[in-house]
């Protein structure tokens, strides 16, 4: 059975990937924020450079920060960004 | 209370608000940040401030709790601008009152601290030669968050 | 800047002024002192603030300079206020200017709890049953002063 | 040779005292506070009371705090306070 999330991307993020928001049908194996960090990298190389690399991206599911241990269920809303800058 | 918002705000009136709301208390400790001039080495003449609809405001909110939960505190305010805004504008607003003086002033810097390392915002700024960039976020900021887990009071 | 003044002050337009003095600043931190309706379990319906002119405002600014030694900070104002006041009426406004939030934080706290401890001002307390008294001294304020002597930065 | 000073009382002091402000000549066996205190506590009982009881007595020299031990000199202004309690 297929997960359907709600993605979205924010800052350096948005601006790099060119994407703002997506729904996605998530293959079975994926469950945790890593493996879908690992799935979204091979769209290329943009997405691989931002999303695995040593710049630090924060993740969050239904607006709580999460690990990238966070287990996803179907119909979260899950967010990727850059370490926050406010204030 | 929390807002986010793209309009200014007014600091007398809101500290004269949550003043007079508490005639048993009185300490009122504010923060108020403004857009520098200058950042890196390179002057700013603008700056545009991104969040997450929805998830800020729950940080927020969650960091107010907090701070209303440790320390003896009546009333949080937390206003955070988004948008455009120039040097020498306004972006936040903290405001702690209490009974007691230590606990305001402890509150206040408490959620200025965690709100730099835990709310969704993301500053972008335009120097005097047209590049924009991101403004990195500064590990000095995780090292004041961490400081308030391992003080007591 | 340190003003003793029986007049009222505007808290908006005092940080608002500190803040447009310096572009290169991003930090405003302040604390309003306001007139308690309460104290010692007796509700109060007046205060008399005396003080020792000459004195309190030479203690106000050695307590103002000794903040700008200790920390980095770009300016402090002292506003307090003597003569008659009601309950709610605002006390005391200190203001800190830095380029650092943190020790904007430090200086106006150490600068309130100096002035607590150091400042010759007497508060005169008149109660609802029209009995008046002074205000004791609380130990407190001594403990608040004395935690700065202990502790680097 | 009489050291002549300025004395001031404030708050409590000042009220039971009934004095807000004197100027003194001093016998000069007298320079230091403690003894300027055990000088004015033989006015009298409310003198006493104030200025030698367990009472906190503050007192100034020239506008700086100082303690019983301070020493005085021609011309001083000495002022007498309880302890402060502004802000």
């Amino acid at each position: 059975m297929h997960m359907n999330i709600k993605l979205f991307y924010f800052a350096r993020l948005k601006e790099t990937l060119k994407y703002s928001t997506e729904e996605l049908a998530l293959p079975t194996e994926i469950s945790t924020i890593l493996q879908l960090k690992a799935f979204l990298a091979k769209r290329g190389d943009v997405w691989g450079e931002m999303l695995m690399s040593k710049l630090k991206v924060r993740a969050a599911i239904n607006h709580e920060l999460v690990d990238d241990k966070a287990t996803i269920s179907d119909g979260d809303e899950v967010a990727f960004f850059p370490p926050v800058t406010g204030g | 209370m929390i807002r986010v918002q793209t309009e200014d705000f007014d600091v007398g009136l809101e500290i004269q608000q949550l003043r007079l709301a508490q005639p048993n208390i009185g300490a009122v400790v504010s923060f108020v940040g403004q857009v520098r001039d200058m950042n890196e080495g390179d002057a700013i003449t603008e700056l545009t401030l991104e969040h997450y609809p929805g998830m800020t405001e729950k940080a927020l909110e969650a960091i107010a709790t907090q701070a209303k939960t440790r320390w003896d505190i009546a009333d949080i305010l937390i206003i955070h601008r988004i948008g455009q805004l120039k040097p020498q504008d306004q972006i936040v607003l903290v405001i702690a009152s209490s009974a007691h003086r230590g606990e305001a002033f402890k509150a206040c810097e408490f959620v200025m601290d965690y709100l730099k390392s835990e709310a969704p915002f993301w500053k972008k700024e335009v120097m005097t030669s047209g590049e924009s960039r991101w403004v990195e976020a500064k590990h000095t900021d995780e090292d004041a968050k961490h400081r308030w887990q391992h003080h007591k009071n």
